[in-house]
């Protein structure tokens, strides 16, 4: 059976991208964000994973209001990224762990989760930049199952339904008859707002909560609806779900969790970034 | 809508009436994911929104660049991203833009957070 | 609030259409099937709803294994038909119930039904076919909401779930803030099969039991699993999943149901062809 | 795959296996809702074929017009019904096909049910 090894998280925002290209690591504005990733990056290089789940939303560019999926679930051999409208570089594509999404698809339909199942799948900021800061030296040695978690259109899932969803991915990856080793990686938040009168909002205090949570009380946030996680955390904040559906799943992997690494630096764009590693214990 | 309406102050969940309301809106934002379609806008503003079926309102606030009004319009954050895009904009100045601060201001009050 | 006064069900097949654009209702192969439909259409004249939740399939004209959903839901203004690929002619557009639809998505999501939202849809022969059976002359007279359920790609939603779907539709159309008249209608089966060896398969005392248990035991059928269904009813025979969900919908507006006309014929093309109609009593 | 596998006598369900190994298959087929398309393929299908990146079996198998073959080569009954239509075969001819009877014998199949 596969082994689920551990659980990553981490910020997303295009401008990260756009630094990366420009080769901005190391600039003032940007080290105390890149600088959270070498222990992750480390740890990575010793466990080895050959797997990624990725928890991610995405932001306009698969997915529109024709038909806006709750949960969609990637089943392609080949994911490409492309043009979210900035013309940002792309990345080179993505390989699919095939087996896997279809292992998942039918975990999540059997526990009456009504999923999207995606054979075609363009991926946006969202799923690659992730990679990329893990993996910053050429392609990431990994396969890929995107799961994309709508943020952009409500009613969305409810706190509590996202964290049953990853605890079905983590049964799911569990009872995979492989001998591959997988991480769970949530891609999002944490504390921002782009849109409206209260544009460049952030809450520190939640935010360092919802992370010391996640490490011995993963339930917690599930407390919050949707319109509570837009007030503490912004109308882009709630993409702190992703990592609710990451921990999710590693809770099913053993009775606990050890922090491998975190970083928290405000602001990196109107954001207030955020990077956690776990490690099943 | 039978859903009970909860004030959160400067914020507008985009549900269901926005949704409606700003279809038109957000699959012309959408489309410029497309860098020919972003050409395309650039060169005959008027046509291109009313080849994608904007309202009046939407136009007027296309026009005027207010993301504010944009949003008033119906528009997604998430697509309206791809609109700013067009003119160089980044999350910061658009943050500037609906708080009535200048960028260093706007940034200053980013960094407070910290 | 809105009133939910009855259900309907019948099978649907793109030769329908055709049979009704070449006028053959009496020819001798048609007559036995249009004859059932006359008692439901002076029935629909007497109730006269303004609004039908339809339960249907799409056959590959909207959705593609690119963005596969579970359960879809429709909230556009206007509903196209349009070419399925045999050239057949379209039906003109459909108008959208688009508060019911909002009102069907807000209380589906907050029930932890992970939908799809199509502002944009087209609609095939199964949503459009059983409103020009039950509404021959003209436009039907009624707004609608396309609801579209699984049947291509498995893993299928269970029975179970798509009954439970069904209620949750049917507590939507109770809580509706509207004094419109509701009824639920599910297009699709009964018994058929069109690929394999085994095309041509049809199973009449399975559709019997079917249609009687849906008079006073309606979840009857949930304790079967899809591939019990596909080999009681046939590949395409799991379309009656549409029907599940329209009297499940029924079975939250009243106590129990009153059964005002019913047909079924062997053979229209590949299929055993029922007709159901239901008012809550 | 770790679904438990239950044979059905003369049935293929349409599962994630088939979905994988058909797609383009699928896809294929998924165009000629457009009338365009249908005329495109009538009238060079090799470079159709080609076009939607067929497998060598799934080319084969559109060539041969067998229907359990395309099946086996992971064709989905409600994309195939549209390429069946090309060549205005109905669901009887394709039924008569499948279990090997005349046309006649397939409908008096049928009717026996009643
Ligand atoms: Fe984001
Ligand atoms: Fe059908």
């Amino acid at each position: 059976m596969a082994q689920l090894i551990g659980g990553l998280a981490t910020s997303h925002i295009p401008a990260i991208g756009n630094a990366i290209h420009k080769g901005l690591q190391n600039a003032p504005y940007w080290a105390p964000f890149f600088a959270g990733y070498p222990p992750v990056q480390q740890w990575l290089g010793a466990q080895k994973p050959d797997v990624v789940v990725m928890f991610y939303n995405d932001h306009g560019l698969n997915f529109f209001l024709d038909k806006m999926p709750t949960f969609a679930v990637g089943a392609a051999a080949q994911y490409n990224n492309a043009d979210e409208g900035w013309g940002i570089p792309t990345l080179p594509p993505f390989k699919g762990e095939v087996d896997l999404s279809w292992q998942i698809i039918n975990t999540l339909v059997g526990q009456d989760f009504d999923i999207v199942t995606c054979q075609d799948m363009l991926v946006d900021h969202a799923c690659t930049l992730p990679l990329k800061l893990f993996w910053p030296e050429g392609e990431a040695p990994v396969t890929i199952v995107p799961i994309n978690i709508n943020t952009v259109q409500f009613p969305l899932p409810s706190a509590k339904r996202v964290y049953a969803l990853g605890k079905a991915v983590g049964e799911a990856i569990a009872a995979w008859d492989s001998s591959k080793k997988v991480v769970v990686c949530a891609s999002g938040g944490l504390s921002h707002q782009l849109d409206g009168e209260r544009a460049g909002f952030i809450n520190k205090a939640f935010d360092l909560q919802f992370m010391d949570s996640l490490v011995s009380n993963p339930e917690w946030a599930t407390q919050f609806s949707t319109l509570d996680l837009v007030e503490k955390t912004g109308t882009q904040g709630v993409e702190l779900l992703m990592w609710l559906a990451m921990r999710a799943a590693l809770s099913t992997a053993g009775p606990s969790v050890k922090e491998v690494h975190r970083n928290y630096h405000i602001p990196i764009s109107n954001t207030a970034t955020g990077l956690m590693a776990f490690e099943v214990a | 809508m039978t859903q009970p309406t909860r004030q959160i102050e400067g914020t507008t969940p985009f549900d269901g009436d926005m949704a409606r309301k700003g279809y038109a809106l957000n699959k012309m934002c959408f489309s410029f994911n497309s860098a020919d379609n972003r050409a395309a806008f650039k060169n005959d503003e008027e046509a291109y929104m009313t080849q994608y079926g904007l309202t009046e309102p939407q136009k007027a606030a296309i026009r005027s660049r207010q993301v504010l009004d944009l949003i008033a319009a119906g528009g997604n954050a998430y697509y309206l991203a791809k609109f700013a895009g067009i003119f160089g904009l980044d999350m910061q100045d658009i943050g500037a833009q609906q708080t009535g601060m200048t960028k260093d201001e706007f940034k200053a009050k980013l960094k407070a957070y910290a």
